[in-house]
Parts: structure tokens; sequence; C-alpha cells
């Protein structure tokens, strides 16, 4: 990908290829403009590919995957770098100097994604499309829906008989472990960092033992828990002893609304937490059982229908508490919750076969170095920048749920064109 | 109703969490209470109190004074820092429940016998006498705070405990007689005598 | 048409070569495809194989051609021919990837490689490259309307960008909403102050853009036309008429508060009760100062009930929450403490719902000294000089109350969404046939629309739930049914003015888009680039009016004749009138009855001695397709008997593929397509729906074959059924065998 | 090597002939050893301790403790105020980073101060003996000394509170901290899984709430035998004393027959690093630890 020729002061750059990235960078070129694309991992998706259902309609964000993954294909406007990051930006508003890392995939665009390299090795990597929950060849197609459908060699067996499997295998001669890094400059116009966000390390919530108790999980990993394409194959299996979790307690602002950790809310989590309470019924309909320990529930708008609808679910219930600790039953593993149920002041202390953090977004960028142009929160999320050439879209910009973050980026969108607009204005004046 | 008392209540009406904020130590905080309860639940003496640490802020805001400063809810502190650690707003709750606890006492609300509010007065003029605790003192005065004849009972059931720290050096008989004590004892008299009386002024209280 | 050229490409990488005899492919191509350049590659996708293929275009003159290799969702890049017509015979993931290896299938998977290819080679030789629609609708203006926050951020946002913008606004002046409000909540760091609106600096900003024309006391008495050509006819207060020629529109009409007299048990109608709005007007009134009463006494103690009228699920009020509200009432309360701290306010609350960083506006409310209660009001008693509000405090789990100077009700937001299309076409269904109460009603319909659209659907964009003018779809927030309409704001879904902003730049960007677009004769989302457009023959129309009364996008009118009128530029390709026809005079240039119903009829039909089955899918190409294909990629083998067709939309199923289909003696129809429903997932909306709904007919035409109804089932499909797909495919399959072979067979 | 010098702040319970005299014994033994100097605070006073606060204003402890700080900021110049017990630790520190942080109150305590004839600056920082050798010294620094390493000891680590909590031990977290386990491991013992580590022995309440903190040092030792442990180990001077003291009152009470010995770490380092039963106070135990006795005589 030589996409520094071709780069231009008419060119936006968008940082980030989740659903936010790749929305800003679709509506811009179907606008006809040229639009740069780089994404970090070696697919696009971002958060959203990995998660199995969405509130509120219980629809699969692959489906959307699939309509934006076709825009971008019958689209020439957009072109994708894929394992690639931002390392510097120079330069100001119309004119950007970027510079951009693109990590080695030791695999060429020949390649058919026809497998044999991955039939051929044996060494295994933590899947992080599973958020390490199983493991996967280290010659792999990330995931069925994965774009570009090019396999990736880790770079664990590169330089080892491994990697020489793999190369002998490709019938193609696709795989070159000789590939190195490469940095590359461009120029740009404008510039959207979509650069999304992940999830609060939930071991630093110690009474909550997430580092110390097998069967506490985050709500991500719950995600790929429930999906037919995660580890588990769609059955929700707690990670301790396998044994099915069908008494699931959902943990709310777990590292949100916390001055010990996030400061913000971050929006979507009670949405996510009652949307969970549904792939337990879906796994075992009135034999399930979801507890929501809560602060406030916050199905804001029409999502209170939702909210509604899993209130009247006999297998849910829900207790105003913040938990105050988690400890093991040492016979049978099962997590045991100690807190107030504050509406009345009841205390309890209940067992659960599996706990669900309903973990907070943190930006992405935390601990990035970014222009000092950037203007962030004091939760580190992206409010624009001093010179107005760059733009925060989806959750970069503020903790926000799929819809919000759709409208974010396509704002963003045309806030970029505008200065490239301005940009070719003055350049014919 | 105390003279302190009957001159809070003239002075703040019912604005009670106005009263807690200026009277209070750290009960500036009490406002920023969300009701997560997890103070509530961290509290190794929970199970033995009838209002939690955040039930008595909602009942600060809804301004029932006499039913807090009543509660003996707040000496059941052990000073264990859980719920500070742990609090999602900062608060310094085991402060506040010292603050009001220490603020019921000093308008004599508290419930006639309170065992925790009885040893600390215990504990405080005993350390006031001297500018140290005096341990055996200390412990004696305690089995007597009920009178002679408990007193005696309460010596008996601990007197083999009481023994063995004899015995194993860590209960000094002799400090009956004297005993440790700070030389400069006076001027410390004086100088907490004068920490009460700039508070006071600070809190308007007589 | 002499010049065309077909050319059929057959790839034997891949592993293809291996397991598929390719010479006998090539032989097929040539004798039952009749392709004039047939030629096989080892590698096709690669530069070399491209190369090849280009060449053929250039100088041999190529313009039509079949690739058999891969799926048509792989290889993209490399399968990139613009000049030509293609068709892509799914020889991978179709065939390779999901028969069993080894000799023993060596049988059922080369006739299934080589069904593949006589379907691509009959599909292209139907299929023509789209020349795009050649009535090109040119205008790029951008039409606003409502002049609230939302509408001049629509407005002002589309003019910076360049493009002409008018913006109608039917009070006197620019604000709406935001003109009643004495400060906003806060939108940026360090959010913790109410902040200046902004409006006045925006309004002037609007009112002075060269490229912004603004119509004040004016509303919208008629939309005709299609994006690139929207004729808009603007009705001045004064009863003056104004035509604007506009590419698209912007609808921000906002939304109006839900009234406090419905909400008598919290005091509503009573003195001293107020709705936001209300304390809006008084803080305005007092502009920093002391905030009055209407009987002029100083307020010094205010409630507020959160979530009045709202989150109601007895049916009575609002079920839904506003979002807003909660920051809204903090922002209020601050208005009292800034002014003076000893004021008491309290909040009472069930959820307190401040998203994101409003946590840090909730602190510091809570730092003012604002109270919060979380509670459910059971009454407001507002008799003499203050307001007794009795509720449970679910915290002390207690009834009391509260005294108070005033009481603010928070209130939510009801839409101003126009006319409910249902109740209008039933209104005019009557009204067409003659009833006068059905005429009179429909005129006061036509006063509540917003913009008055002659489309034969009816004249305001089609509702969701609850009145909102929202897209159903979470990926797609502007993906509404009315192309190059576009709903901002509140008036789409409940929300805060930092959201309307943001939502009203979006559909700025939307709306240009659609009129970019519509200037190239290109599809928009989601079939966005589709130069393709629907075709008809009017000549054998018989204005049966089901595609004008079907179409998902009320892109189809009715002239005086009933014939339909295509309006190419509302159109977004899902061929659902093509489906519709009962005629079969839709269609499209590369996609038509003959360009599915040729594939159909040129697959090798085995007699009935034969013990293979033959079932046809049509697989819709956004979810079910992917998902076989993903069965493929995972090497889940299923039954070689069947024979899949991607489609558009099942809602572009024409019934005469199913009976073509059973006349040519296959054994089995099954028909895959999105969830349908409440919770639909078609992003044409209706096409899983109609399909089901026409397959429900087609019964009669079973039975007068003599076949079982199951030889024709529908199936819903989710795009991660990539496992569950199989099981469906070999399921039906063992139910057919079970059945037996079809009768139909060998009567062609 | 020079040794390292503190302005030593024993605390009421730590004195001669007091709860926690056996402290005082034990640390003399294994500061030699680790060179570090401890010099007394003239004329020291009671920090008030976590219950003072029943009488004691919140500006009379303030000032308690500040005497303390001034002292040691007149009298010993540029030396940390280190103290053995928890308690005093914490008062201690409280009062130094409250002063710190309001110019009123540092202004109203020195008022008050003034009473004794002192004026606090503010420039003393209050640490706790865990911290100088955790943080001074270091793990290896610990393990040098060791000649008689405690082997096959099962060792339950009782952090308890107050060590812990608000403040704790830099890098620490407050569920589970894991210094008292590595200064187990240092000086040669095993660390047993005890998951009433941090658990509340019910501090001052052991007074006049018996039963209730019963119950807490009831599950504190009965969880240590879970866990295999023939010793708990404790960092702080109440939780030594309630731990051990009320064990035959609840044997007493709920015929249960814990016999479990409670020592301090500096106990488990003198024996380690040579000292005697008598060097290490082991006499001084109410429950005696036989054990590590018998590795002293050794």
């Amino acid at each position: 990908m030589t996409a520094s020729t071709v780069a231009t002061a008419q060119t936006i750059l968008v940082v980030g290829g989740g659903i936010s990235g790749m929305t800003a960078a679709l509506e811009a070129a179907e606008c006809g403009k040229q639009v740069i694309l780089v994404e970090k991992t070696p697919v696009l998706g971002g958060r959203t590919a990995r998660l199995y259902r969405y509130f509120p309609k219980m629809c699969h964000p692959t489906c959307g995957l699939e309509i934006n993954l076709r825009r971008l294909k019958s689209n020439r406007n957009v072109r994708l770098m894929t394992m690639t990051e931002v390392t510097a930006v120079s330069g100001s508003r119309g004119n950007y100097a970027v510079t951009l890392k693109v990590a080695p995939r030791y695999v060429t665009e020949d390649c058919t994604a026809c497998g044999k390299c991955g039939e051929a090795v044996s060494a295994e990597v933590p899947n992080p499309w599973n958020y390490g929950l199983d493991n996967l060849k280290a010659a792999y197609l990330p995931h069925g829906m994965a774009y570009p459908q090019r396999y990736v060699i880790d770079p664990s067996i590169v330089g080892t008989p491994e990697g020489e499997k793999a190369k002998a295998a490709c019938p193609v001669g696709a795989v070159n472990l000789e590939m190195q890094e490469e940095t590359v400059t461009l120029q740009v116009g404008a510039l959207i960092w979509a650069t999304g966000w992940r999830p609060y390390d939930a071991a630093k919530i110690q009474p909550y033992g997430y580092d110390r108790f097998p069967n506490v999980v985050t709500s991500l990993e719950f995600e790929r828990m429930a999906d037919p394409h995660g580890p588990t194959g769609g059955k929700i299996l707690r990670p301790g002893d396998g044994k099915e979790a069908k008494n699931v307690a959902f943990i709310q602002c777990a590292g949100s609304r916390d001055e010990n950790h996030l400061r913000h809310c971050s929006r979507i989590c009670c949405m996510a937490s009652l949307k969970q309470t549904q792939y337990v019924r879906e796994a075992f309909g009135d034999q399930g059982k979801s507890t929501v320990y809560y602060i406030d529930i916050r199905a804001i708008d029409r999502f209170e229908d939702f909210y509604q609808m899993v209130q009247k679910d006999a297998t849910v219930s829900f207790v105003k508490s913040k938990v105050a600790r988690i400890a093991e039953n040492k016979e049978n593993g099962n997590p045991i919750l100690h807190g107030v149920d504050t509406e009345g002041y009841k205390r309890y202390a209940t067992e659960h076969d599996l706990v669900v953090l309903a973990v907070g977004m943190e930006p992405e960028i935390t601990g990035v170095k970014l222009p000092d142009d950037v203007i962030l929160d004091s939760s580190n999320f992206i409010e624009g920048s001093q010179d107005m050439g760059m733009f925060g879209a989806g959750a970069a910009s503020s903790p926000l749920d799929v819809n919000r973050s759709v409208q974010s980026a396509t704002a963003a969108s045309l806030r970029a064109i505008q200065v490239i607009h301005k940009t070719a204005s003055t350049e014919a004046a | 109703m105390s003279n302190a008392n009957s001159q809070a209540v003239a002075r703040y009406q019912n604005n009670f969490l106005k009263e807690v904020e200026e009277r209070v130590e750290d009960g500036h905080w009490v406002k920023m209470c969300m009701q997560c309860g997890v103070c509530a639940g961290s509290c190794p003496l929970g199970n033995a109190w009838e209002h939690s640490p955040q039930k008595i802020f909602m009942m600060i805001r809804a301004g029932k004074r006499e039913e807090v400063l009543r509660s003996d809810s707040m000496w059941m502190c052990t000073s264990c820092y859980n719920c500070i650690v742990r609090c999602p707003r900062q608060l310094p709750i085991t402060h506040i429940m010292h603050g009001l606890a220490h603020y019921a006492n000093r308008l004599d609300m508290v419930p006639k016998g309170q065992p925790t509010r009885e040893i600390a007065k215990i504990f405080w003029n005993n350390l006031v006498k001297t500018g140290r605790v005096n341990e055996l003192k200390f412990s004696l005065s305690m089995y007597f705070k009920d009178g002679f004849v408990q007193g005696i009972k309460n010596a008996l059931a601990m007197q083999s405990v009481g023994l063995g720290l004899v015995k194993a050096g860590r209960l000094n008989p002799m400090e009956l007689f004297g005993g440790h004590k700070c030389k400069d004892s006076g001027a410390i008299k004086k100088m907490i005598a004068k920490a009460r009386e700039i508070e006071d002024r600070r809190h308007g209280l007589t | 048409m002499a010049d065309n050229k077909f050319a059929a490409y057959i790839c034997s990488g891949c592993g293809i070569g291996d397991a598929i005899k390719v010479p006998q492919l090539e032989n097929i191509a040539k004798k039952e495809g009749k392709m004039a350049i047939i030629k096989s590659h080892h590698f096709l996708c690669n530069a070399e194989g491209v190369q090849m293929i280009n060449d053929d275009i250039e100088k041999e003159g190529v313009t039509h051609v079949c690739i058999a290799a891969c799926s048509r969702r792989a290889k993209t890049e490399a399968f990139h021919f613009p000049t030509v017509a293609m068709s892509r015979a799914n020889l991978r993931e179709g065939v390779l990837w999901i028969v069993s290896q080894g000799e023993a299938h060596d049988e059922v998977r080369q006739e299934m490689a080589a069904d593949y290819v006589r379907m691509g080679c009959a599909e292209v030789k139907k299929m023509n490259l789209p020349a795009g629609n050649p009535n090109k609708a040119e205008n790029k203006r951008i039409l606003v309307v409502g002049g609230g926050m939302s509408g001049m951020t629509a407005a002002i946002e589309a003019a910076e960008t360049g493009y002409e913008t008018v913006l109608v606004e039917k009070q006197a002046q620019l604000g709406g909403w935001a003109a009643n409000l004495w400060r906003r909540a806060p939108y940026k760091a360090p959010y913790a102050e109410p902040q200046d609106t902004g409006l006045g600096a925006l309004a002037a900003r609007v009112s002075s853009h060269p490229l912004i024309k603004v119509h004040l006391n004016a509303t919208v008495a008629e939309t005709a036309g299609a994006p690139g050509r929207f004729n808009v006819k603007i009705a001045q207060e004064s009863g003056a008429v104004t035509e604007e020629m506009v590419g698209a529109i912007v609808q921000t009409t906002g939304f109006t508060s839900y009234d406090i007299n419905n909400l008598p048990e919290l005091g509503g109608g009573q003195a001293n009760v107020v709705d936001q709005a209300g304390l809006e007007a008084m803080a305005r009134a007092a502009d920093g100062k002391a905030i009055k009463r209407a009987d002029g006494k100083e307020i010094k103690s205010v409630v507020f009930l959160q979530c009045a009228g709202q989150r109601d699920d007895s049916g009575k009020h609002l079920p839904y929450c506003s979002g807003h509200c909660c920051a809204t009432s903090i922002k209020q309360a601050m208005y009292f403490k800034n002014a003076n701290p000893d004021i008491d306010t309290v909040i009472v609350y069930d959820d307190l719902r401040v998203p994101g960083m409003g946590e840090d506006f909730y602190r510091s409310a809570q730092e003012k000294g604002v109270i919060f209660t979380k509670g459910k009001a059971s009454g407001v008693e507002s008799g003499g000089d203050s307001c007794k509000v009795n509720f449970r405090d679910l915290i002390l789990d207690e009834d009391t109350s509260l005294n108070a100077d005033l009481v603010v009700l928070a209130t939510g937001q009801v839409p101003n969404a126009g006319v409910e299309l249902d109740a209008w076409s039933k209104v005019t269904t009557e009204a067409d046939g003659g009833s006068a109460e059905a005429k009179e009603k429909q005129a006061e319909m036509k006063k509540v629309s917003v913009l008055n659209m002659t489309y034969r659907q009816g004249p305001d964009m089609p509702q969701f739930k609850y009145g909102f003018a929202d897209s159903h779809f979470i990926c797609f927030p502007y993906e509404t049914r009315r192309t190059g309409i576009y709903a901002a704001g509140p008036v789409r879904r409940p929300m805060d003015m930092l959201q309307a902003t943001e939502d009203a730049t979006g559909a700025a960007m939307k709306a240009i888009q659609a009129v970019e677009n519509a200037n190239l004769g290109r599809a928009a989302h989601p079939r966005s680039g589709d130069l393709s457009y629907p075709i008809v023959r009017l000549e054998g129309c018989t204005q049966c009016k089901r595609c004008t009364v079907e179409c998902p996008f009320g892109a189809i009118d009715e002239d005086e004749r009933r014939f339909p009128v295509f309006n190419e530029q509302r159109c977004r390709r899902c061929g659902t009138c093509m489906g519709a026809c009962p005629v079969r005079v839709i269609s499209f240039e590369n996609y038509s009855v003959d360009t599915v119903g040729s594939q159909i009829k040129s697959v090798d039909m085995p007699d009935e001695f034969s013990e293979k089955p033959r079932i046809l899918i049509l697989a819709c190409e956004n979810d079910a397709y992917p998902a076989l294909d993903m069965a493929g990629l995972s090497r889940t083998l299923y039954s070689a008997f069947v024979r899949i067709i991607p489609v558009r939309c099942l809602g572009s199923v024409n019934t005469i593929w199913i009976t073509d289909a059973l006349n040519a003696g296959y054994d089995g129809v099954m028909m895959m397509g999105c969830k349908k429903g409440d919770d639909y997932q078609c992003h044409f909306v209706k096409g899983s729906e109609l399909a089901h709904y026409r397959m429900s007919k087609i019964g009669d035409t079973l039975t007068q074959l003599g076949l079982e109804p199951e030889r024709v089932v529908s199936q819903e499909v989710a795009i991660t059924d990539s496992q569950r797909v199989v099981t469906l495919i070999n399921d039906y399959v063992a139910q057919i065998t079970e059945l037996g072979m079809s009768p139909m067979k060998g009567f062609n | 090597m020079a040794k390292r010098e503190y302005a030593f702040y024993p605390g009421c319970s730590s004195q001669k002939g007091a709860s926690a005299a056996n402290f005082s014994t034990s640390i003399q033994l294994m500061n030699e050893k680790l060179e570090i100097q401890l010099n007394e605070i003239p004329d020291w006073n009671c920090c008030g301790a976590s219950i003072g606060y029943g009488e004691g204003s919140e500006l009379q402890r303030l000032v308690l403790n500040a005497r303390n700080l001034a002292l040691a900021e007149t009298k010993l110049p540029g030396q940390d105020l280190v103290s053995g017990c928890p308690a005093c630790w914490l008062s201690t520190r409280e009062a130094a980073e409250r002063l710190h942080g309001s110019d009123n109150l540092m202004a109203d305590t020195n008022e008050a101060l003034k009473e004794a004839g002192l004026n606090f600056k503010g420039t003393v920082k209050a640490r706790h003996m865990v911290e100088v050798l955790v943080e001074d010294i270091g793990f290896a620094g610990l393990k040098a000394p060791v000649v008689k390493p405690l082997e096959d000891m099962k060792i339950a680590g009782y952090v308890g509170c107050q060590t812990n909590r608000p403040f704790g031990i830099a890098g620490e977290s407050f569920e589970n901290p894991m210094y008292l386990d590595k200064m187990i491991e240092t000086v040669g013992a095993e660390p047993v899984a005890f998951d009433q580590k941090v658990t509340c022995c019910g501090g001052a309440l052991a007074f006049s709430e018996p039963d209730k903190s019963q119950k807490q040092i009831r599950d504190i030792v009965e969880a240590a035998y879970d866990g295999g442990a023939e010793l708990i180990v404790t960092p702080c001077q109440l939780c030594q004393a309630n731990v051990e003291i009320y064990q035959s009152e609840i044997n007493k009470k709920k015929g249960t027959k814990l016999n479990m010995p409670v020592v301090y770490y500096s106990q488990l380092m003198s024996v380690a690093y040579g000292g005697s039963a008598k060097q290490a106070g082991l006499n001084g135990q109410l429950i005696k630890a036989e054990k590590l006795e018998k590795i002293a005589s050794k």
C-alpha cells in the first residue's frame, strides 16, 4: 500500500477502522472525497465485530459490518491501511504531515485465504478477538468476517521452523517472512480520530477480585461467551470449571462513576447488561437467572422500552446497590456478592454461578502521545483540536453507544470535508 | 435538652445539613454521597447497626436531626477504613462517622450508657491527665464504669487475661502508682483546652 | 446486441483444480454457456490473471465476463472490471469448501460446479452494464425545515461546506425551543456550570450567511419530486407562496413539551407548579437575579419531580424517557443555587440519568448543595402559599413530604413529526371511496403535516415508535424510508441539545451525500453507488398498483391513469417492485426476472430415478449469503444437491421464479431472508415480510401442480447463522428426500 | 555504612510494661541487624488513637499529633517520624496531611501548640515501621541478616486495617496486600492462603462491644487454621492484642479450642536474625509460640 504517493491536502485521514472510523471514511468517500483509513489491527470492525448482539434490537453487529464492507469494496475513494498506527502529526489545519508505522503482516496481497498456512502450523497464540479466552493458530484469519480477507502470520513464529512451515505451505507464495516494519509519511488536509475505546482494566477494581476469581468475567468476555463464533460456541460456560452458568450476576459501574477509577459514566453498560440478561434467557429459558446490581439504570430515551421489557422478565431481578466486595465459595467456586440493597437497607451475601462486570469505557488513546493541538476532556476523550482541523469521532470523542457513535462519525466526516473545501478554495484563490 | 443542643436547634432551625456541614468533622462531604451503598456493605460491623453511613447521609439531607444524633450507629465504627477506600465519591466516611459521634456527644444526645462512648470518655480523660494512656488504669476504670460490683465481676471475668498479661510483662501493676506520663503534661492539658476553645469559637458553640 | 462479447474465466487455484475437472467446466461454458472466450488460470486473482482478463476486455472487446472462482464477496479488489457486466460463479466457498473431499464425492461436486458455471454464464448473458439513470437530478441545494437549534446547525453546517441552503421556520424568528432557554447544560469540559445557549450568535450567523436563505413565518405547503429535484412550495403566513427547487431535505421540526395539564395528580395546571419550560421563562425574567413566582413571591424552596408523565407503563402518559430532563433539572436547580446558595433545591428522581460527562455536572450540583432524593412522587397539593409534594423516599423507605414555594415537573418531549401514515392511508382510502367525513379528516391531517409530500404513500416521513421519525437501524441512524429526506434532533428521537447538534450535522452530511448521488444517478445507502435503476415497460402494465403500494421507500407514484411513475432518485434498488409485479414489466439492467430465471432454468436437472434431488435456494445477499460463505470458510459441509442464487432482497423475489423452478423439476425451493416483525433486520424494511406474504399465497399454484406445500419454504436467517444455515439445508434436503422426487421432473 | 536514623514514636502500647512491650523488645535486635537507629522523640504524647474521637474533638486530636510532629521537627531535625503502631502512624500522618492541606487548620493548631511552647512548620513526614523496612531496606536487605530461616513454618500474614487503609504501603492493594506474605517468605517461612488477611479485628470496640469484635476475631483465627497456619503474624499492636488475648474468652463462651499464637513481624525477624526467644520478646506471648521458641533456642 503506497498511499503516500496519492495523499494530498485534499485527503482526509481517518484513524481507526471500527464502526465509527468506517462510517466517517465511507460518508466522506460517498461524497467523492479521497480518504485514507488506517487501522491498528489486521482487520476492520473494531469493538463491534466482537459483540454478539446489539441493544435494543438484539440484531447482529456483523450485519451492519457486511453492509459497510460492501460500501467499502464498491468505493475506490477509500484506501485502507491495516496494521498501521499514527506515530506523529505535524503541520496544521488543511496541511498535516502524518507519520505512520506499518507493522508487517508477513502475508502479501496475493493471499487467497485458502487456509493452507493455518493447517501447516501447530503453534498457537491467544485469540485477541476472543479477549484471549481461547487460542488460534499462529497463522490465522482473525474471524469469518475478516476484511481484508487475508491471513496474518503472528510475529512470534517468524524466524522459527513454524514460520517456515507456513511459508512452505502457501501455494501462491504469499507468505513473506522478510517483511519489515515500514514508516510512511502522508500529507493530509484533515484528520478524524476514530480510535474508539477499550475496557477499563477490571483487575484494578480490587474488591471484585477479577484477578483472583476465575468466575468473575468482564461484559466483553461475556459477549464472546454468548456468541456462536466465540470460544464456547455460544454456550455460557464459566471459565473456572466449564460449568453452565445459569445464575449470573451483573455488576454495573465496574470502574465507571468512580473517582478511584473512571470519573465518567460510560453510558452503554446499563443497556449492555440488560441485553446480556437476555443472553442468559436465550441460553437457559426459565432456568436462567440474572441479577443486576446497579446505582441508577441509565436506559435513556427509547431504550427505556427495553428496560421495561427486561423488568417484566421473571428471570431477571434488580438490586439497587453497588456491590461492596466479592468472596469465593471454596467448595464450588461460586462468587459470593456482599453488599447492601439501599432501597430500605437490606444486607445480602448472595452466591452466583458467574459474575459479569459491566466494565467502563476508557479512550483507547489513553496513555498515547497525541499532537499537542488535540483537546482532551478530563477523561481523555477527544473534544477536537485548537486549529479545528482534527476531530474526534465515536467513542473516541465521548462514551457513546453504536447509534450515537455513527451520528458522531457522520458529523465528524462533514467537518473534515469543510476543512478540505476551505483549503481547496484558498488554494484556488 | 442540653444547653448546647437547644442553642444548635435555634441557630440552624431545621437546616440539619447546614449544621452538619459547619460543625461536624468533614461534614461538608455529606452532600456528595450518591447512595450507592458500598460503605454499608463494606462495614465489618454492618449487621450490628441500625443506620448505614449512606442512610445516615440521606437522613441528614432529609433533616432527621434527632434520629441521626441519637443513633448509636456511628458508635459502631471500628475505624477499619474499608468505606473510605471503596467510596466511589471518595467521601471520608470514617471521619464523618467519628465527627457525628463526637458532635452527638458534644450535644449530650448519645444514648445513655452507649459503651463505646463510655470507654472513649474514659480513654480520653486518661490520656489528657498525663499525655499518655495508662492501660491498667484505663482497663480498671473501664471495668468499674458501671459501678463497683459490676466492676469486680468484669475484672474477675478478665482476671486470667490480666494475670497472663502481667506474667507476660505486658501489664504492669506498678502503673497504678504513677507510671508512664509526659513531663510536660501540664502544657498538654492547656494545649488541649485551647484547641477546644478555638474550635468552639469557630463553630459558634458555647 | 451484436457487439456483446461474452467471456468466462475459470480459476483452478485454491485447490479447485485438484478437486474439480476444470476442462469439463470449460467445455460447459463453451457448449452450454455459449461463451466466446473461455480461459482457465491457476491463480486468476493475481496480477497475471487479472491482466489476462483486462487484455481481453481491451483487445478482444469483451463486454460480459463470468468469473468462475471464489464467492462474489471475495477478491473484489482483483475482480474489479468497471467497464463490463460481470457475474461470479462461486466454485470455492460454494462447492469446493462445502462438499466432502474424496473420490466418493467427485461426481456430485463436479455436477454442482458445472451447474454454477452454467448459472454464471446464463446470468451474465441476461445482464447489461448499468449505464446510470439518464434523467439526471442536478439541484444541490439543501432545504432545512425548522429553525431551532438543530435546524440552524444543519443549515450552517451545510452552508459552511459550500452548499446553498434554504431554511424554513414557522415562527417570526429563529431559535425554536432553544429560544425559551435561559441557559443550556454544559457541552464541553469542565461540565460544571450552565452555559450560554449561543443561540443569538448562531442565529446571526445563519441570517447573515451568503449561502443561507431564511423563510420566517413560513411552512411547507407542498413537497414534490425527488432527491436532486425536489420542488417545494413554501407558504408564508401572509398567504404568499414561493417555490424553491432543492436537492435534499433535513427535517428538524423538534418537539412539543408534554402537556402539564395531563398531570393533575402531580399538580399540573395548579398555581406554582410549572414544567421545565415554565421555569426557563421565570429564569429569563429574573435574568440572574432572584427567581420570582407568578404571584411575585421570591422563591426560597423548589422541588423538581423527574419523569413527570414519562417512563409510564400505565398507558396514560409517555412510555419513554426523554433523556435530557435529569441534566435540565440539575441545570435549573443551579439557577437557584447560583443566585442564592441558601435556596433549598431538591430533585426527586428514580434513576438519575446523566450519562457520559453528565456525571461531572451531577457532582457539580451536589457541591452546590442541590439535594438528590431517590423517590417516587405520589401527589402534589398546591393550596395556598406553598406546595406540598408527597412522595415515597425509596432510600429511607417511607412515605414523606416536602413543602416548596415551587414545583417543577420534568415532562417529556413529544415529536412534531406530522402525519402518521397508516392513519393517513386509511383515511385516504375512505376519502377515495367518497366519504365526505374522511375528506374532512384528510384536510385536517394536511394541516398538521410538516412536509405535505405529494408521495403516493403519504405526506410525511413514516413514523417509527411513539411517533418519532427515526431510522430503525442501529448502524445506520440516517437510513430513513424517504430517500434524500433526513430527520434530525428531537423529532427523530428524544435527545438533548448536544446530541441534537451532532445529529443535525450528521443529517446535513447525508443530505449533501444525497444530492451528490442524485446528481450522478447513483443509489443511496445501502446499495450506495449502484448505477442500476428500475426500468418499466409501461405497455405491459396492468395498473395493479402493487409496486406503488409495496415500495418500502415510497419511490413510485401514480399518474392520473393509475400507471406507476418511477422516481429513480428516490429508489434504493431493492427490487421489491420487481418482485411484486405480476406481469414482470419491471427490471434492472443487471438484475431482472430474466437474470435469475435463466439461472434457475440453466441447471442440469437429473431424472427422477437419479436420487439426486435439486433444491433451489434464494438467499438474501446481505445476511444469508455471507452466512453461507462463512460456513464454507469454516469448511462446514452441506448437501451438494442445493443450488444457491443470491438476491438483492427477498422482496425482489418474483413468484414466477418459484413456479419456473418447480416446472423445471426442482424438488424444493428454500428462501433465506432477514428477520421480519417489529425488530426487523431487513435493510429494505419490508422485503422478507413481503416475500413471506407472497409465498403464503403460492399454495394454490402448488396444488394446481399437484405438489406438496413443503416444496416451498421460507426461513429467517441472521448473518451469524453460519452453522444454522447448514442445518437448515441438510434438514430440508432430508425432508425432501423423505418426500420423494418431484413429479414435475421429465415434463420439460 | 552509617546507620539510617529516624525520629521514633513508640506509642503508648509499646512502652515498657505495656501491652505491646514485646514489640519494643523485638525491634531492638532487628534494627541492630538492619542498621536502623531509632531516636525516640523526647516527651512524645498519645496520638488519641482511633477511639479518641468520642470525647476529643477534631482540633484537639490534630493538636495532640501536631505536638509530636513539632517535637520531631525541632528536636530531631531532618528525620522522618516513624511509628511502629499503625494507629499512631495513621493519626500522625492524617494530621500531617490535613495540616498541610489547610492553612486555617495549621493556624488554629499552632495557636494551640503555643500553649506547649511549640510550633509546627509542616516539614515532617510520618511513616510506619513497615514502610521503612519495605521501602528503605527492601526485601533483599531484609533477607541478608537471616541466619536461622524459619523452615517449614506455615504462617498466616494478618495485615488487618490500619497499615493497609486508607494509606497503605505504596504499591499494595487494599484487598490483597502482599508485603507481609513477602516478609514471611523473606525469613524462610511459608505464607498460607488466608482470606481474612484484611478483616477488621474490631479495634477499640474489643472493649466496648466484646461480642461483636470477638466474632471478628474468631473468623480471623479460624481462617488461619483453615489455611493450615500454625502462627499468625501481624504488623499491628491492637490486632496482636485483640486476636491473641481474646482467644481464651471465645473458647470459654463458644466452646472452641482456639490456641493460635500471634506475633509481630519483628519477632519473626529477630528469631530469623539469630536472636534468642527473650530478644524476640517471645516471653511476652500469652499463647506461646513454641515452634518459634524452638528455632530461637537452636
